[in-house]
Protein backbone atom coordinates (compact mmCIF):
# COMPACT_ATOMS: atom_id res chain seq x y z
CA UNK A 1 0.00 0.00 0.00
CA UNK A 2 1.49 3.29 -1.05
CA UNK A 3 0.39 6.69 -2.32
CA UNK A 4 -0.41 5.51 -5.84
CA UNK A 5 -2.72 2.70 -4.86
CA UNK A 6 -4.38 4.89 -2.22
CA UNK A 7 -5.07 7.52 -4.90
CA UNK A 8 -6.41 4.80 -7.18
CA UNK A 9 -8.78 3.53 -4.53
CA UNK A 10 -10.00 7.05 -3.84
CA UNK A 11 -10.61 7.59 -7.57
CA UNK A 12 -12.57 4.34 -7.82
CA UNK A 13 -14.68 5.42 -4.85
CA UNK A 14 -15.36 8.83 -6.42
CA UNK A 15 -16.29 7.15 -9.70
CA UNK A 16 -18.70 4.82 -7.95
CA UNK A 17 -20.28 7.81 -6.23
CA UNK A 18 -20.87 9.46 -9.60
CA UNK A 19 -22.38 6.22 -10.92
CA UNK A 20 -24.77 6.31 -7.99
CA UNK A 21 -25.67 9.93 -8.74
CA UNK A 22 -26.37 9.06 -12.37
CA UNK A 23 -28.64 6.18 -11.40
CA UNK A 24 -30.43 8.47 -8.94
CA UNK A 25 -30.92 11.10 -11.64
CA UNK A 26 -32.31 8.47 -13.99
CA UNK A 27 -35.11 7.90 -11.49
CA UNK A 28 -35.63 11.42 -10.23
CA UNK A 29 -35.56 13.58 -13.34
CA UNK A 30 -38.83 14.55 -15.02
CA UNK A 31 -38.32 14.12 -18.79
CA UNK A 32 -36.11 12.43 -21.38
CA UNK A 33 -33.71 15.30 -21.85
CA UNK A 34 -32.94 15.81 -18.17
CA UNK A 35 -32.57 12.08 -17.61
CA UNK A 36 -30.23 11.74 -20.55
CA UNK A 37 -28.16 14.67 -19.40
CA UNK A 38 -27.71 13.46 -15.86
CA UNK A 39 -27.03 9.87 -16.83
CA UNK A 40 -24.50 10.69 -19.52
CA UNK A 41 -22.60 13.41 -17.75
CA UNK A 42 -22.10 11.69 -14.46
CA UNK A 43 -21.66 8.24 -16.00
CA UNK A 44 -18.83 9.58 -18.16
CA UNK A 45 -17.15 11.11 -15.14
CA UNK A 46 -17.70 7.97 -13.10
CA UNK A 47 -16.21 5.76 -15.83
CA UNK A 48 -13.16 8.01 -16.06
CA UNK A 49 -12.65 7.83 -12.32
CA UNK A 50 -13.09 4.07 -12.10
CA UNK A 51 -10.90 3.26 -15.10
CA UNK A 52 -7.98 5.57 -14.29
CA UNK A 53 -8.28 4.62 -10.63
CA UNK A 54 -7.93 0.95 -11.56
CA UNK A 55 -4.79 1.70 -13.54
CA UNK A 56 -3.21 3.67 -10.71
CA UNK A 57 -4.18 1.00 -8.22
CA UNK A 58 -2.57 -1.76 -10.30
CA UNK A 59 0.64 0.23 -10.74
CA UNK A 60 0.72 0.93 -7.04
CA UNK A 61 0.29 -2.78 -6.29
CA UNK A 62 3.43 -3.50 -8.28
CA UNK A 63 2.08 -4.49 -11.69
CA UNK A 64 3.63 -3.18 -14.88
CA UNK A 65 3.25 0.37 -16.21
CA UNK A 66 1.26 -0.98 -19.18
CA UNK A 67 -1.81 -0.92 -16.93
CA UNK A 68 -1.88 2.86 -16.60
CA UNK A 69 -1.14 3.37 -20.32
CA UNK A 70 -3.96 1.06 -21.37
CA UNK A 71 -6.44 2.56 -18.93
CA UNK A 72 -5.58 6.10 -20.05
CA UNK A 73 -6.21 5.11 -23.67
CA UNK A 74 -9.54 3.52 -22.76
CA UNK A 75 -10.52 6.58 -20.73
CA UNK A 76 -9.65 8.89 -23.63
CA UNK A 77 -11.89 6.99 -25.99
CA UNK A 78 -14.74 6.91 -23.50
CA UNK A 79 -14.33 10.67 -23.08
CA UNK A 80 -14.53 11.08 -26.85
CA UNK A 81 -17.37 8.71 -27.69
CA UNK A 82 -19.83 8.87 -24.81
CA UNK A 83 -20.85 12.57 -25.13
CA UNK A 84 -21.09 12.27 -28.92
CA UNK A 85 -23.45 9.31 -28.74
CA UNK A 86 -25.55 11.03 -26.08
CA UNK A 87 -25.71 14.16 -28.23
CA UNK A 88 -26.88 12.17 -31.26
CA UNK A 89 -29.50 10.34 -29.17
CA UNK A 90 -30.89 13.56 -27.71
CA UNK A 91 -30.98 15.23 -31.10
CA UNK A 92 -32.87 12.27 -32.50
CA UNK A 93 -35.29 12.41 -29.58
CA UNK A 94 -35.94 16.11 -30.16
CA UNK A 95 -36.49 15.69 -33.87
CA UNK A 96 -38.92 12.82 -33.36
CA UNK A 97 -41.11 15.20 -31.37
CA UNK A 98 -40.81 14.19 -27.75
CA UNK A 99 -42.11 17.15 -25.69
CA UNK A 100 -40.05 19.01 -23.15
CA UNK A 101 -40.91 19.03 -19.46
CA UNK A 102 -43.50 21.64 -18.48
CA UNK A 103 -41.06 23.53 -16.31
CA UNK A 104 -38.31 23.95 -18.90
CA UNK A 105 -37.38 27.54 -19.68
CA UNK A 106 -34.67 27.37 -22.34
CA UNK A 107 -35.07 25.68 -25.74
CA UNK A 108 -32.10 26.84 -27.77
CA UNK A 109 -32.29 24.07 -30.35
CA UNK A 110 -35.95 24.79 -31.05
CA UNK A 111 -35.17 28.49 -31.49
CA UNK A 112 -32.33 27.57 -33.83
CA UNK A 113 -34.58 25.35 -35.92
CA UNK A 114 -37.26 28.04 -36.09
CA UNK A 115 -34.76 30.68 -37.16
CA UNK A 116 -33.47 28.34 -39.83
CA UNK A 117 -36.98 27.61 -41.10
CA UNK A 118 -37.79 31.34 -41.18
CA UNK A 119 -34.63 32.10 -43.10
CA UNK A 120 -35.49 29.41 -45.63
CA UNK A 121 -39.02 30.84 -45.94
CA UNK A 122 -37.76 34.37 -46.53
CA UNK A 123 -35.34 33.16 -49.15
CA UNK A 124 -38.11 31.30 -50.92
CA UNK A 125 -40.37 34.36 -50.87
CA UNK A 126 -37.65 36.54 -52.33
CA UNK A 127 -36.99 33.96 -55.00
CA UNK A 128 -40.71 33.96 -55.87
CA UNK A 129 -40.74 37.74 -55.99
CA UNK A 130 -37.98 37.87 -58.48
CA UNK B 1 -19.04 -11.86 -0.60
CA UNK B 2 -19.06 -13.39 -4.05
CA UNK B 3 -22.17 -12.29 -5.89
CA UNK B 4 -21.53 -13.35 -9.48
CA UNK B 5 -24.57 -15.70 -9.42
CA UNK B 6 -26.99 -12.89 -8.53
CA UNK B 7 -25.63 -10.86 -11.45
CA UNK B 8 -26.25 -13.85 -13.67
CA UNK B 9 -29.84 -14.15 -12.45
CA UNK B 10 -30.46 -10.43 -13.00
CA UNK B 11 -28.99 -10.49 -16.51
CA UNK B 12 -30.99 -13.56 -17.54
CA UNK B 13 -34.17 -11.95 -16.20
CA UNK B 14 -33.47 -8.71 -18.07
CA UNK B 15 -32.73 -10.65 -21.25
CA UNK B 16 -35.98 -12.61 -21.13
CA UNK B 17 -37.88 -9.41 -20.31
CA UNK B 18 -36.39 -7.60 -23.31
CA UNK B 19 -37.20 -10.56 -25.54
CA UNK B 20 -40.86 -10.55 -24.44
CA UNK B 21 -41.08 -6.79 -24.95
CA UNK B 22 -39.41 -7.03 -28.36
CA UNK B 23 -42.01 -9.55 -29.46
CA UNK B 24 -44.99 -7.77 -27.89
CA UNK B 25 -44.36 -4.11 -28.71
CA UNK B 26 -46.44 -2.91 -31.63
CA UNK B 27 -43.99 -0.15 -32.49
CA UNK B 28 -41.44 -1.91 -34.69
CA UNK B 29 -38.72 0.64 -33.96
CA UNK B 30 -38.99 -0.14 -30.26
CA UNK B 31 -39.01 -3.86 -31.08
CA UNK B 32 -35.71 -3.46 -32.97
CA UNK B 33 -34.19 -1.75 -29.95
CA UNK B 34 -35.46 -4.60 -27.78
CA UNK B 35 -33.79 -7.10 -30.09
CA UNK B 36 -30.50 -5.22 -29.78
CA UNK B 37 -30.89 -5.30 -25.99
CA UNK B 38 -31.36 -9.08 -26.08
CA UNK B 39 -28.13 -9.37 -28.06
CA UNK B 40 -26.28 -7.13 -25.62
CA UNK B 41 -27.35 -9.12 -22.56
CA UNK B 42 -26.54 -12.36 -24.38
CA UNK B 43 -23.08 -10.98 -25.08
CA UNK B 44 -22.54 -10.39 -21.35
CA UNK B 45 -23.66 -13.97 -20.71
CA UNK B 46 -21.23 -15.24 -23.35
CA UNK B 47 -18.45 -13.46 -21.53
CA UNK B 48 -19.49 -15.01 -18.22
CA UNK B 49 -19.50 -18.42 -19.94
CA UNK B 50 -15.79 -17.93 -20.80
CA UNK B 51 -16.30 -17.31 -24.50
CA UNK B 52 -14.68 -13.90 -25.13
CA UNK B 53 -14.46 -14.38 -28.90
CA UNK B 54 -18.18 -14.99 -29.19
CA UNK B 55 -18.91 -12.11 -26.81
CA UNK B 56 -16.97 -9.68 -28.99
CA UNK B 57 -18.67 -10.87 -32.15
CA UNK B 58 -22.11 -10.71 -30.60
CA UNK B 59 -21.52 -7.21 -29.24
CA UNK B 60 -20.30 -5.90 -32.58
CA UNK B 61 -22.91 -7.66 -34.71
CA UNK B 62 -25.98 -8.12 -32.55
CA UNK B 63 -26.02 -4.77 -30.87
CA UNK B 64 -24.85 -2.58 -33.74
CA UNK B 65 -25.24 -4.07 -37.20
CA UNK B 66 -28.30 -6.27 -36.73
CA UNK B 67 -30.34 -3.51 -35.11
CA UNK B 68 -29.19 -1.04 -37.74
CA UNK B 69 -30.21 -3.34 -40.59
CA UNK B 70 -33.68 -3.85 -39.08
CA UNK B 71 -34.07 -0.09 -38.57
CA UNK B 72 -33.15 0.56 -42.20
CA UNK B 73 -35.80 -1.93 -43.29
CA UNK B 74 -38.36 -0.17 -41.05
CA UNK B 75 -37.36 3.16 -42.60
CA UNK B 76 -38.15 1.81 -46.04
CA UNK B 77 -41.45 0.15 -45.09
CA UNK B 78 -43.74 1.17 -42.23
CA UNK B 79 -43.17 1.88 -38.58
CA UNK B 80 -46.19 0.30 -36.90
CA UNK B 81 -47.26 -3.28 -36.91
CA UNK B 82 -50.78 -2.74 -38.22
CA UNK B 83 -52.10 -0.48 -40.90
CA UNK B 84 -53.99 1.90 -38.63
CA UNK B 85 -52.24 5.01 -37.49
CA UNK B 86 -50.95 4.53 -33.98
CA UNK B 87 -49.35 6.84 -31.52
CA UNK B 88 -46.05 6.03 -29.89
CA UNK B 89 -46.69 4.16 -26.67
CA UNK B 90 -46.49 5.26 -23.09
CA UNK B 91 -42.86 4.28 -22.81
CA UNK B 92 -41.92 7.26 -24.97
CA UNK B 93 -44.29 9.80 -23.49
CA UNK B 94 -43.41 8.80 -19.93
CA UNK C 1 -45.20 -35.47 -14.65
CA UNK C 2 -42.49 -33.68 -12.81
CA UNK C 3 -40.83 -30.44 -13.76
CA UNK C 4 -37.35 -31.24 -15.06
CA UNK C 5 -34.52 -29.41 -13.36
CA UNK C 6 -32.27 -27.45 -15.72
CA UNK C 7 -29.58 -24.84 -15.09
CA UNK C 8 -29.96 -21.08 -15.28
CA UNK C 9 -28.31 -20.66 -18.67
CA UNK C 10 -30.33 -23.49 -20.17
CA UNK C 11 -33.44 -21.79 -18.82
CA UNK C 12 -32.48 -18.45 -20.39
CA UNK C 13 -31.66 -19.96 -23.77
CA UNK C 14 -34.82 -22.08 -23.79
CA UNK C 15 -36.96 -19.08 -22.85
CA UNK C 16 -35.50 -17.04 -25.71
CA UNK C 17 -36.27 -19.85 -28.16
CA UNK C 18 -39.84 -20.20 -26.87
CA UNK C 19 -40.50 -16.44 -26.90
CA UNK C 20 -39.22 -16.27 -30.47
CA UNK C 21 -41.39 -19.19 -31.58
CA UNK C 22 -44.39 -17.49 -29.94
CA UNK C 23 -43.69 -14.37 -32.01
CA UNK C 24 -43.43 -16.41 -35.19
CA UNK C 25 -46.71 -18.21 -34.46
CA UNK C 26 -48.85 -15.29 -33.35
CA UNK C 27 -47.66 -12.14 -35.12
CA UNK C 28 -48.69 -11.27 -38.64
CA UNK C 29 -46.19 -8.57 -39.51
CA UNK C 30 -43.25 -9.79 -41.60
CA UNK C 31 -40.68 -7.61 -39.87
CA UNK C 32 -41.92 -8.74 -36.47
CA UNK C 33 -41.55 -12.36 -37.57
CA UNK C 34 -37.97 -11.67 -38.64
CA UNK C 35 -37.21 -10.00 -35.31
CA UNK C 36 -38.60 -13.09 -33.53
CA UNK C 37 -36.43 -15.35 -35.68
CA UNK C 38 -33.40 -13.29 -34.72
CA UNK C 39 -34.26 -13.79 -31.05
CA UNK C 40 -34.52 -17.57 -31.65
CA UNK C 41 -31.09 -17.46 -33.21
CA UNK C 42 -29.60 -15.71 -30.18
CA UNK C 43 -31.19 -18.32 -27.93
CA UNK C 44 -29.75 -21.22 -29.91
CA UNK C 45 -26.29 -19.65 -29.81
CA UNK C 46 -26.54 -19.21 -26.06
CA UNK C 47 -27.64 -22.84 -25.68
CA UNK C 48 -24.65 -24.12 -27.68
CA UNK C 49 -22.16 -22.05 -25.71
CA UNK C 50 -23.62 -23.10 -22.36
CA UNK C 51 -23.46 -26.78 -23.34
CA UNK C 52 -19.72 -26.33 -23.87
CA UNK C 53 -19.11 -24.61 -20.54
CA UNK C 54 -17.27 -26.44 -17.76
CA UNK C 55 -17.48 -25.12 -14.22
CA UNK C 56 -14.34 -23.50 -12.89
CA UNK C 57 -12.37 -23.43 -16.12
CA UNK C 58 -11.29 -20.43 -18.13
CA UNK C 59 -11.37 -19.37 -21.77
CA UNK C 60 -9.54 -21.59 -24.31
CA UNK C 61 -6.59 -19.24 -24.77
CA UNK C 62 -3.55 -21.20 -23.72
CA UNK C 63 -1.41 -18.44 -22.29
CA UNK C 64 0.71 -18.71 -19.16
CA UNK C 65 -0.93 -20.62 -16.37
CA UNK C 66 -3.74 -22.04 -18.47
CA UNK C 67 -3.03 -25.50 -19.75
CA UNK C 68 -5.24 -27.87 -21.72
CA UNK C 69 -6.72 -29.07 -18.44
CA UNK C 70 -8.00 -25.64 -17.42
CA UNK C 71 -9.89 -24.62 -20.56
CA UNK C 72 -13.52 -24.95 -21.59
CA UNK C 73 -14.65 -26.76 -24.73
CA UNK C 74 -13.55 -24.67 -27.75
CA UNK C 75 -15.63 -26.36 -30.44
CA UNK C 76 -19.07 -24.79 -29.71
CA UNK C 77 -17.40 -21.39 -29.53
CA UNK C 78 -15.82 -21.93 -32.93
CA UNK C 79 -19.19 -22.94 -34.37
CA UNK C 80 -21.12 -20.03 -32.86
CA UNK C 81 -18.48 -17.49 -33.88
CA UNK C 82 -19.21 -18.06 -37.55
CA UNK C 83 -22.94 -18.63 -37.03
CA UNK C 84 -23.48 -15.11 -35.67
CA UNK C 85 -21.98 -13.43 -38.73
CA UNK C 86 -23.90 -15.70 -41.10
CA UNK C 87 -27.04 -14.93 -39.08
CA UNK C 88 -26.88 -11.20 -39.63
CA UNK C 89 -26.21 -11.66 -43.35
CA UNK C 90 -29.19 -13.98 -43.81
CA UNK C 91 -31.37 -11.66 -41.71
CA UNK C 92 -30.42 -8.80 -44.00
CA UNK C 93 -31.34 -10.88 -47.02
CA UNK C 94 -34.74 -11.78 -45.55
CA UNK C 95 -35.33 -8.11 -44.75
CA UNK C 96 -34.59 -7.15 -48.33
CA UNK C 97 -37.14 -9.73 -49.48
CA UNK C 98 -39.62 -8.08 -47.10
CA UNK C 99 -38.79 -4.65 -48.54
CA UNK C 100 -39.38 -5.93 -52.06
CA UNK C 101 -42.73 -7.41 -50.98
CA UNK C 102 -43.72 -4.10 -49.40
CA UNK C 103 -42.87 -2.22 -52.56
CA UNK C 104 -45.00 -4.63 -54.61
CA UNK C 105 -48.04 -5.05 -52.35
CA UNK C 106 -47.95 -2.01 -50.11
CA UNK C 107 -48.39 -4.04 -46.94
CA UNK C 108 -46.40 -6.26 -44.62
CA UNK C 109 -49.32 -8.32 -43.29
CA UNK C 110 -48.74 -11.89 -44.38
CA UNK C 111 -52.44 -12.65 -44.76
CA UNK C 112 -52.97 -9.72 -47.08
CA UNK C 113 -49.99 -10.75 -49.14
CA UNK C 114 -51.35 -14.27 -49.47
CA UNK C 115 -54.74 -12.98 -50.57
CA UNK C 116 -53.26 -10.78 -53.27
CA UNK C 117 -51.49 -13.68 -54.90
CA UNK C 118 -52.16 -14.62 -58.50
CA UNK D 1 -55.96 -7.74 -33.21
CA UNK D 2 -54.74 -11.16 -32.48
CA UNK D 3 -57.52 -13.27 -31.12
CA UNK D 4 -57.33 -14.72 -27.65
CA UNK D 5 -57.90 -18.21 -29.00
CA UNK D 6 -54.85 -18.03 -31.22
CA UNK D 7 -52.72 -16.70 -28.38
CA UNK D 8 -53.77 -19.41 -25.97
CA UNK D 9 -53.30 -22.12 -28.59
CA UNK D 10 -49.79 -20.81 -29.25
CA UNK D 11 -48.99 -20.72 -25.55
CA UNK D 12 -50.20 -24.30 -25.03
CA UNK D 13 -48.09 -25.46 -27.99
CA UNK D 14 -45.11 -23.64 -26.58
CA UNK D 15 -45.58 -25.21 -23.16
CA UNK D 16 -45.56 -28.66 -24.73
CA UNK D 17 -42.46 -27.89 -26.81
CA UNK D 18 -40.75 -26.32 -23.81
CA UNK D 19 -41.45 -29.29 -21.55
CA UNK D 20 -40.13 -31.65 -24.18
CA UNK D 21 -36.95 -29.63 -24.72
CA UNK D 22 -36.37 -29.24 -20.97
CA UNK D 23 -36.81 -32.98 -20.55
CA UNK D 24 -34.06 -33.48 -23.06
CA UNK D 25 -31.79 -30.85 -21.57
CA UNK D 26 -32.15 -32.23 -18.05
CA UNK D 27 -30.07 -35.18 -19.22
CA UNK D 28 -27.21 -32.84 -20.16
CA UNK D 29 -26.06 -31.42 -16.81
CA UNK D 30 -24.66 -27.92 -16.89
CA UNK D 31 -20.96 -27.31 -16.39
CA UNK D 32 -19.60 -30.84 -16.60
CA UNK D 33 -16.65 -32.08 -18.56
CA UNK D 34 -17.87 -33.90 -21.64
CA UNK D 35 -15.16 -33.02 -24.13
CA UNK D 36 -14.16 -35.66 -26.67
CA UNK D 37 -12.67 -33.98 -29.71
CA UNK D 38 -12.07 -30.74 -27.88
CA UNK D 39 -9.57 -32.44 -25.58
CA UNK D 40 -7.48 -33.54 -28.53
CA UNK D 41 -7.59 -30.04 -30.00
CA UNK D 42 -6.61 -28.41 -26.72
CA UNK D 43 -3.70 -30.75 -26.12
CA UNK D 44 -2.23 -30.49 -29.59
CA UNK D 45 -3.10 -26.96 -30.65
CA UNK D 46 0.28 -25.43 -29.86
CA UNK D 47 2.33 -28.15 -31.50
CA UNK D 48 0.17 -28.61 -34.57
CA UNK D 49 -0.82 -25.06 -35.46
CA UNK D 50 1.38 -22.67 -33.49
CA UNK D 51 -1.60 -20.64 -32.29
CA UNK D 52 -2.36 -19.84 -28.66
CA UNK D 53 -6.08 -19.18 -29.07
CA UNK D 54 -7.68 -22.60 -29.56
CA UNK D 55 -10.93 -21.20 -31.01
CA UNK D 56 -9.07 -19.45 -33.80
CA UNK D 57 -7.03 -22.55 -34.54
CA UNK D 58 -10.21 -24.61 -34.86
CA UNK D 59 -11.97 -22.07 -37.04
CA UNK D 60 -9.11 -21.54 -39.48
CA UNK D 61 -6.89 -24.56 -39.28
CA UNK D 62 -8.73 -27.71 -38.22
CA UNK D 63 -12.00 -26.69 -39.83
CA UNK D 64 -10.78 -24.34 -42.52
CA UNK D 65 -12.91 -25.95 -45.21
CA UNK D 66 -16.03 -25.30 -43.16
CA UNK D 67 -15.03 -21.66 -42.77
CA UNK D 68 -14.56 -21.40 -46.52
CA UNK D 69 -18.15 -22.58 -46.86
CA UNK D 70 -19.33 -20.01 -44.33
CA UNK D 71 -17.56 -17.24 -46.21
CA UNK D 72 -19.28 -18.45 -49.37
CA UNK D 73 -22.67 -18.29 -47.62
CA UNK D 74 -21.85 -14.75 -46.52
CA UNK D 75 -20.91 -13.83 -50.08
CA UNK D 76 -24.13 -15.30 -51.46
CA UNK D 77 -26.24 -13.48 -48.86
CA UNK D 78 -24.53 -10.18 -49.60
CA UNK D 79 -24.97 -10.69 -53.33
CA UNK D 80 -28.62 -11.58 -52.73
CA UNK D 81 -29.24 -8.35 -50.83
CA UNK D 82 -27.59 -6.42 -53.65
CA UNK D 83 -29.62 -8.22 -56.30
CA UNK D 84 -32.97 -7.91 -54.52
CA UNK D 85 -32.57 -4.21 -53.87
CA UNK D 86 -31.08 -3.43 -57.28
CA UNK D 87 -32.62 -0.47 -59.05
CA UNK D 88 -31.64 1.38 -62.15
CA UNK D 89 -31.01 4.69 -60.42
CA UNK D 90 -30.10 4.57 -56.77
CA UNK D 91 -29.30 7.35 -54.40
CA UNK D 92 -29.35 7.97 -50.70
CA UNK D 93 -32.52 9.73 -49.67
CA UNK D 94 -31.65 10.77 -46.12
CA UNK D 95 -32.93 14.21 -45.30
CA UNK D 96 -31.45 15.13 -41.95
CA UNK D 97 -27.81 16.04 -41.89
CA UNK D 98 -25.97 15.00 -38.75
CA UNK D 99 -25.01 17.80 -36.41
CA UNK D 100 -21.55 19.38 -36.33
CA UNK D 101 -20.59 17.45 -33.22
CA UNK D 102 -21.54 14.13 -34.77
CA UNK D 103 -19.79 14.82 -38.06
CA UNK D 104 -16.56 15.99 -36.44
CA UNK D 105 -16.58 13.18 -33.92
CA UNK D 106 -17.19 10.46 -36.47
CA UNK D 107 -14.47 11.81 -38.75
CA UNK D 108 -12.12 11.87 -35.79
CA UNK D 109 -12.99 8.37 -34.60
CA UNK D 110 -13.20 6.63 -37.98
CA UNK D 111 -9.46 5.84 -38.37
CA UNK D 112 -9.28 4.61 -34.79
CA UNK D 113 -12.18 2.21 -35.30
CA UNK D 114 -10.55 0.94 -38.49
CA UNK D 115 -7.29 0.50 -36.59
CA UNK D 116 -9.05 -1.41 -33.83
CA UNK D 117 -10.72 -3.74 -36.32
CA UNK D 118 -7.38 -4.39 -37.99
CA UNK D 119 -5.80 -5.06 -34.61
CA UNK D 120 -8.53 -7.57 -33.83
CA UNK D 121 -8.03 -9.63 -36.94
CA UNK D 122 -4.24 -9.45 -37.05
CA UNK D 123 -3.95 -10.65 -33.45
CA UNK D 124 -6.60 -13.34 -33.90
CA UNK D 125 -4.27 -16.21 -32.99
CA UNK D 126 -3.17 -14.61 -29.70
CA UNK D 127 -6.13 -12.76 -28.20
CA UNK D 128 -9.90 -13.17 -28.42
CA UNK D 129 -11.14 -12.03 -31.77
CA UNK D 130 -10.26 -12.88 -35.31
CA UNK D 131 -11.53 -12.11 -38.75
CA UNK D 132 -15.24 -12.22 -38.04
CA UNK D 133 -15.38 -9.69 -35.15
CA UNK D 134 -12.70 -7.56 -36.82
CA UNK D 135 -14.64 -7.38 -40.05
CA UNK D 136 -17.81 -6.53 -38.14
CA UNK D 137 -15.98 -3.71 -36.35
CA UNK D 138 -14.78 -2.30 -39.68
CA UNK D 139 -18.33 -2.46 -41.04
CA UNK D 140 -19.47 -0.57 -37.93
CA UNK D 141 -17.00 2.20 -38.75
CA UNK D 142 -18.56 2.63 -42.19
CA UNK D 143 -22.02 2.48 -40.60
CA UNK D 144 -21.09 5.44 -38.40
CA UNK D 145 -20.04 7.44 -41.46
CA UNK D 146 -23.34 6.55 -43.13
CA UNK D 147 -25.19 7.80 -40.07
CA UNK D 148 -23.29 11.07 -39.84
CA UNK D 149 -23.19 12.21 -43.46
CA UNK D 150 -26.16 12.54 -45.77
CA UNK D 151 -24.40 11.76 -49.03
CA UNK D 152 -21.61 9.43 -47.96
CA UNK D 153 -21.12 6.23 -49.91
CA UNK D 154 -18.48 3.58 -49.55
CA UNK D 155 -15.79 3.61 -52.27
CA UNK D 156 -17.39 0.98 -54.50
CA UNK D 157 -14.50 0.94 -56.92
CA UNK D 158 -12.18 -0.15 -54.12
CA UNK D 159 -14.51 -2.43 -52.22
CA UNK D 160 -15.86 -4.69 -54.93
CA UNK D 161 -12.48 -5.88 -56.23
CA UNK D 162 -11.22 -6.19 -52.64
CA UNK D 163 -14.14 -8.47 -51.79
CA UNK D 164 -13.43 -10.76 -54.71
CA UNK D 165 -9.69 -10.74 -54.22
CA UNK D 166 -10.00 -11.67 -50.54
CA UNK D 167 -12.16 -14.68 -51.39
CA UNK D 168 -9.79 -15.70 -54.15
CA UNK D 169 -6.84 -15.31 -51.83
CA UNK D 170 -8.41 -17.74 -49.35
CA UNK D 171 -8.77 -20.41 -52.05
CA UNK D 172 -5.27 -19.63 -53.32
CA UNK D 173 -3.69 -20.12 -49.90
CA UNK D 174 -5.48 -23.46 -49.72
CA UNK D 175 -4.35 -24.45 -53.22
CA UNK D 176 -0.69 -23.77 -52.36
CA UNK D 177 -1.00 -26.47 -49.73
CA UNK D 178 -2.36 -28.82 -52.39
CA UNK D 179 0.43 -27.88 -54.78
CA UNK D 180 3.30 -28.67 -52.45
CA UNK D 181 2.13 -32.20 -52.05
CA UNK D 182 -0.47 -32.35 -49.34
CA UNK D 183 -4.19 -31.66 -48.92
CA UNK D 184 -6.34 -28.60 -49.55
CA UNK D 185 -5.89 -25.88 -46.88
CA UNK D 186 -2.73 -27.56 -45.60
CA UNK D 187 -0.88 -25.25 -43.20
CA UNK D 188 2.23 -24.94 -45.31
CA UNK D 189 3.82 -22.09 -43.35
CA UNK D 190 3.80 -23.99 -40.08
CA UNK D 191 4.03 -27.64 -41.10
CA UNK D 192 6.83 -27.47 -43.62
CA UNK D 193 9.01 -24.61 -42.39
CA UNK D 194 8.06 -24.35 -38.71
CA UNK D 195 8.25 -20.62 -39.30
CA UNK D 196 7.83 -18.77 -36.04
CA UNK D 197 8.31 -21.75 -33.76
CA UNK D 198 10.81 -19.75 -31.71
CA UNK D 199 8.40 -17.00 -30.71
CA UNK D 200 5.24 -18.93 -29.92
CA UNK D 201 2.69 -16.59 -28.38
CA UNK D 202 4.00 -13.52 -30.17
CA UNK D 203 2.72 -11.85 -33.30
CA UNK D 204 4.86 -13.61 -35.91
CA UNK D 205 3.72 -17.15 -35.28
CA UNK D 206 0.69 -19.26 -35.88
CA UNK D 207 1.41 -20.49 -39.39
CA UNK D 208 -1.10 -19.24 -41.95
CA UNK D 209 -3.74 -18.24 -39.40
CA UNK D 210 -2.93 -14.48 -39.49
CA UNK D 211 -2.84 -14.52 -43.29
CA UNK D 212 -6.21 -16.22 -43.66
CA UNK D 213 -7.78 -14.18 -40.89
CA UNK D 214 -6.66 -10.97 -42.56
CA UNK D 215 -8.36 -12.13 -45.76
CA UNK D 216 -11.52 -13.15 -43.87
CA UNK D 217 -11.56 -9.83 -42.02
CA UNK D 218 -11.32 -7.85 -45.25
CA UNK D 219 -14.05 -9.98 -46.83
CA UNK D 220 -16.46 -9.76 -43.89
CA UNK D 221 -15.88 -6.02 -43.50
CA UNK D 222 -16.45 -5.22 -47.16
CA UNK D 223 -19.50 -7.46 -47.45
CA UNK D 224 -21.25 -6.18 -44.32
CA UNK D 225 -20.64 -2.58 -45.34
CA UNK D 226 -21.93 -3.50 -48.79
CA UNK D 227 -25.12 -4.83 -47.15
CA UNK D 228 -25.48 -1.55 -45.23
CA UNK D 229 -24.96 0.38 -48.44
CA UNK D 230 -27.57 -1.49 -50.43
CA UNK D 231 -30.12 -1.26 -47.59
CA UNK D 232 -29.66 2.50 -47.34
CA UNK D 233 -29.78 3.56 -50.97
CA UNK D 234 -33.23 3.85 -52.47
CA UNK D 235 -34.60 4.28 -55.93
CA UNK D 236 -34.97 7.85 -57.13
CA UNK D 237 -38.07 8.58 -59.12
CA UNK D 238 -37.80 11.29 -61.69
Amino acid sequence: MNVLSATGEALVLIGTFFYFLSALGLIRMPDVYNRMQTSTKSATLGSLGVIIGTGLWAVGMGHSVAWIVQTVVVATFILLTNPISAHALIRGAYRSGIPLWNGSVVDKYGEHLEAKAEAAENEKDEGDGE
Amino acid sequence: MNCIPCAEYIIVALMIGSAILAVEWRDLLAAAVGMAAVSLFASILFFLLQAPDVAMTEAAIGAALSGAVVIFAIKRTQRFETEEEERPGWWIRW
Amino acid sequence: MSVPHIGLYYFGALSLVLVGIYGVLVKKNLLKILISLSIVETGVNLLLISVGYITGRSAPILSEGIGPKQAVDPIPQALVLTAIVIGVATTAMALSVAITLYEKYGTLNIEEIRRLRG
Amino acid sequence: MVSVLKRSLAIITLLIIGYWLAQGLAGVPFGQDRMLVGKYYLENVKAQTGAVNAVTAIVVNYRGFDTLGEVTVLFIASTGVGALLWRRKKKRTAKTEGSVVLRTGSELLFPFILMFGTYIFIHGHLTPGGGFPGGATIATAFLILYMAFVDYEIPHRLFEPLEGLAGMGYVLVGLIGLAIGSYFLFDWIWQTWHWGAANLGRLFSGGFIPVIYTLIGLKVGTELSGIVDSMLTEEVRE
